[in-house]
């Protein structure tokens, strides 16, 4: 009973966090709304025993995503009056739109088909679970197979973020500390004989 | 589930790739800048290394190894290789677009053999999470060779564009994912099949999750409703990537097609046949009727492909062995014919020219008799006429379709094809019968002349002797 | 192994209800006499010039975005470390191939100069 | 008690504020980026609801991956609008129609 008081406040949170998200008007703040959107989900997979991954959400997308996406929000500086032109103008359509699947989504996965008489309730974990452990044996395992595609997916990301982005600024005078440490005295001072000469 | 260590040699070639696409990275990295060639020069070497290998391992039975996830058949064998031998020419294609235009970057070719490296686990697929990151594998790949141009603004453009729905066609795609998944409580394409096969009533939930699942491969495929990014993103691209976009991913999304339609959904191939029959017929009316009235030659391509795709489908709607056989004879000619006609753009264009303008081909017949003759074998092979190789590709799937007794579809197609026939015979007539303005200079080697011959040449061929890919294609499907 | 987390529920309880508490009690206690010359932007007697907000520099795009491969492959290497002595041999290769794979992307970075701040 | 259709109904209405999302933003690329997230999110609410009450860790082990291939999308994405910034100097999607669309 508990736990159905606190995932109706957790999704109520999520809800609103998504619907400002797609209405809000400056870009700033729907990076802020899906911030909490992200916070409340992950507080609704702890709900569903992954703890793992509701970790994972917290420090990977509030953490890192989000914070690229703000970085990117701050560098393009964009001007915010033209862009919300002509929302209104979608706005029934998707409304109309959004709310005929929503019906039929909830009609559909609503119905007893998924009810408790049908799946049953799932067991309640002991308080020692770790499901990181359960999912790590999985992982590396298992799934060592997608567990190498996703390390090449990030290389791919890698590769590509750094070639899109990346510009070599012309005339940048920088430090080179490891050749400075590696001059030797020959390479700077040269040593010229020459004969005195005669003070007149 | 208990763990078997898996078996590495089916996945041999996969992981040949892997390596060597890293590799190429390094040589990049150390070389690239004194010896931009040797990037190039290992990046077809890896190919071809790899389409041996995968010759060399033909997997006599399926097997499944990876606990599940991988699966080498026959399949997976005959599509890998062929579209290793596309990315091939692709790459001997870009090297020369690249050099011409001062573009050349290592990068390019890393990326595109990570995308090979998506498409191979994508055909190899035994489960549904391998699909998804082979899928998500290329499509990334192919997002970042669109916009590799930065000074252009067009290219960006599309790449954005591409981008956005390709992310909303992985979402979509992703959402029928969690509802299979929801059902049958296995990830494995395998298990899914079984559930279907002894559930007996069909499940609703089942079939919602299949729609999801056909919009999602649709916007990947660009059939029609969901094509409103592939002119754009083929006119927006660089020319080079226009022709990897246009020809190695359409073979990899036939796989996915039958990976999760027949691997994994067969339990409900009614609904399917019915949702491919709509996406078909649009796609064949959309694409042969808009591509008329287009001046630019890589949007009238474009919009070509979507009626191609169209064709494509028709054989996985006819539902038989037999007709998924054609489909997939299908989608190699089509790789084959879209890599000579966005080749011959790219062999004729130059520094500040792309000749994508279908003005550009006019009067090519007195600027050079020979690449007129290979423009004439592309068209009209690509409009199906006999004796060319088009023509028993689009013959073989429509005997299909009328041999499951759906003879409406088969007409429709027909007429959908001869109004087709008008806009590749306008190229043909620009290229022989009209004045050309003045002489833009060829600049392209003789290397690359070879490779759009023997291009040309092999739709020649394959038009006289279709039999022997056919057979194979029977024979890979088991 | 919910009941684990009933401390930081009540901790979430507790902070959004101090936050609230403190905000409400600022805004109905505090006197508030705005007029509009008080609320406008003061910039040294003059008024603002341009937005407050200033342009990011794309090199703190290209830092996040690193930061964020490696922040991922930091969340594989947890519960591997968890899992380490039930996984075999196996499971560790496997991890080492897959640090290996993202090292070369690390040389990738580190040759093209992208963790420099010139 | 909680059931499943708890979780599907609130996946539910989260693809579905996404796929308004997209359509009501047409004009903005970086709040169509963040729809695509909030798309992801939804997906990986069913998976861990299906994976809790199956009591099959498959779908978790599907949501991690999902969770890694959306961060490099996101990455890709951003980077992609970064380069159309600079040659544009615009995001708003009705500028962007040098192609007819």
């Amino acid at each position: 009973m508990a736990e159905l008081v606190v995932f109706y406040c957790f999704a109520a949170i999520l809800v609103f966090a998504a619907f400002r998200v797609i209405t809000v008007r400056n870009p700033v703040h729907a990076a802020l709304f899906l911030v909490l959107a992200f916070f409340s989900s992950a507080c609704v997979w702890i709900l569903l025993e992954a703890e793992f991954l509701a970790i994972v959400l917290v420090l990977v997308y509030v953490g890192a995503v989000m914070v690229l996406f703000l970085f990117v929000v701050m560098m393009l500086d964009i001007n915010l009056a033209p862009l919300r032109e002509g929302f209104t103008r979608y706005l029934g359509l998707g409304a109309a739109v959004a709310v005929l699947i929503v019906a039929q989504l909830l009609l559909v996965l609503g119905s007893d088909r998924f009810g408790l008489e049908r799946v049953g309730a799932p067991v309640r974990r002991a308080a020692d679970y770790s499901n990181t452990e359960e999912l790590g044996v999985l992982l590396y395992t298992v799934y060592a197979y997608p567990f190498e595609i996703a390390a090449v997916v990030l290389l791919v990301a890698i590769i590509a973020a750094i070639s899109l982005t990346m510009r070599r600024r012309p005339g940048i005078k920088a430090q080179n500390p490891a050749e400075q440490v590696a001059v030797r005295r020959s390479d700077r001072v040269r040593l010229v004989k020459m004969r005195s000469e005669s003070r007149r | 589930m208990p763990f078997v260590t898996p078996e590495f040699l089916p996945a041999l070639p996969e992981i040949l790739l892997a390596v060597m696409a890293c590799l190429v990275l390094l040589v990049d990295l150390y070389f690239g800048r004194r010896h931009p060639s040797w990037v190039f020069l290992l990046a077809q070497a890896s190919l071809v290394l790899c389409a041996l290998l995968c010759i060399a391992l033909y997997p006599e039975e399926p097997t499944t190894t990876f606990n599940g996830t991988f699966r080498s058949d026959g399949m997976s064998a005959v599509l890998k290789v062929f579209m290793i031998l596309v990315t091939y020419f692709v790459l001997f294609y870009s090297k020369f677009y690249l050099d011409v235009r001062d573009l050349f970057k290592g990068e390019y070719f890393v990326l595109s053999l990570f995308a090979v490296l998506g498409m191979m686990i994508l055909v190899s697929a035994a489960s549904l999470l391998t699909l998804y990151l082979g899928l998500e594998l290329m499509a990334l790949c192919l997002y970042a060779l669109v916009a590799l141009n930065r000074e252009s603004s067009m290219a960006s453009e599309a790449a954005m564009k591409y981008f956005v729905l390709g992310a909303l066609a992985s979402g979509t795609l992703l959402y029928g994912m969690s509802l299979l998944y929801g059902v049958t409580g296995s990830l494995e394409l395998d298990r899914i099949r079984e559930y279907q096969s002894v559930g007996g009533e069909i499940d609703i939930i089942l079939v919602l999750g299949l729609v999801f699942i056909v919009v999602g491969v649709a916007f990947k495929l660009g059939a029609a409703p969901f094509h409103m990014w592939v002119p754009d993103v083929y006119e927006g691209a660089p020319t080079s990537v226009t022709l990897f976009v246009g020809t190695a991913p359409k073979i990899a999304a036939f796989g996915m097609l039958m990976r999760l339609l027949v691997d994994g959904l067969a339990g409900v191939q009614g609904d399917w046949i019915e949702m491919l029959t709509i996406l078909s017929v649009l796609s064949m009316a959309v694409g042969n009727i808009i591509a008329i009235a287009q001046t630019n030659l890589k949007r009238m391509l474009a919009y070509s492909t979507i009626a191609h795709v169209g064709f494509l489908l028709l054989g996985i709607i006819a539902g038989t062995r037999a007709g998924y056989a054609a489909s997939m004879f299908y989608v190699i000619v089509y790789a084959l014919m879209g890599l000579g006609a966005f080749g011959m753009i790219i062999v004729l264009g130059s520094k500040g020219f792309e000749s994508d303008r279908l003005d550009d081909f006019r009067g090519l017949n007195e600027r050079s008799p020979w690449l007129a003759f290979l423009v004439l074998v592309l068209m009209l092979s690509m409009a199906g006429v006999p004796p060319f190789v088009g023509f028993w590709a689009k013959w073989s799937v429509l005997r299909e379709v009328v041999a499951a007794d759906q003879v409406w579809l088969a007409t429709v197609a027909v007429v959908l094809a001869v109004i087709g026939l008008f806009y590749y015979l306008r190229v043909v007539r620009l290229v022989y019968f009209e004045e050309g303005q003045e002489a833009a200079p060829l600049v392209c080697g003789t290397d690359v002349k070879v490779m759009i011959s023997t291009n040309a040449l092999a739709i020649l061929a394959l038009g006289v002797y279709p039999s022997a890919l056919l057979a194979l294609c029977v024979t890979a499907l088991g | 192994m919910l009941q684990n987390y009933l401390p930081i529920l009540v901790f979430i309880v507790i902070a959004l209800g101090m936050g609230t508490v403190m905000i409400l009690a600022g805004s109905i206690i505090g006197p508030r006499r705005p007029d509009a010359e008080k609320l406008s932007p003061y910039e040294c007697g003059f008024e603002a010039f341009e937005d407050s907000r200033m342009k990011f520099d794309v090199r703190y795009y290209l830092v996040a975005i690193l930061f964020i491969i490696f922040d991922l492959e930091i969340a594989f290497l947890f519960p591997w470390a968890v899992v380490l002595d039930e996984i075999g041999t196996f499971g560790f290769l496997a991890m080492m191939a897959f640090l290996a794979v993202l090292v070369i992307g690390f040389i990738y970075e580190w040759k093209k100069g992208a963790l420099e701040w010139e | 008690m909680l059931s499943l259709p708890h979780f599907l109904g609130l996946g539910a209405i989260l693809f579905c504020l996404s796929v308004a999302g997209i359509f009501l933003n047409r004009k903005n690329v970086i709040i169509l980026l963040m729809a695509i997230e909030l798309l992801l999110l939804s997906v990986n609410m069913n998976f861990i609801a299906f994976s809790h009450f199956h009591g099959d860790l498959a779908g978790q082990i599907f949501v991690f991956f999902i969770l890694t291939v959306a961060a490099a999308e996101a990455a890709i994405g951003l980077a992609i609008l970064v380069v159309l910034f600079r040659s544009r100097q615009t995001i708003n999607v009705d500028d962007l129609n040098t192609m007819k669309g």
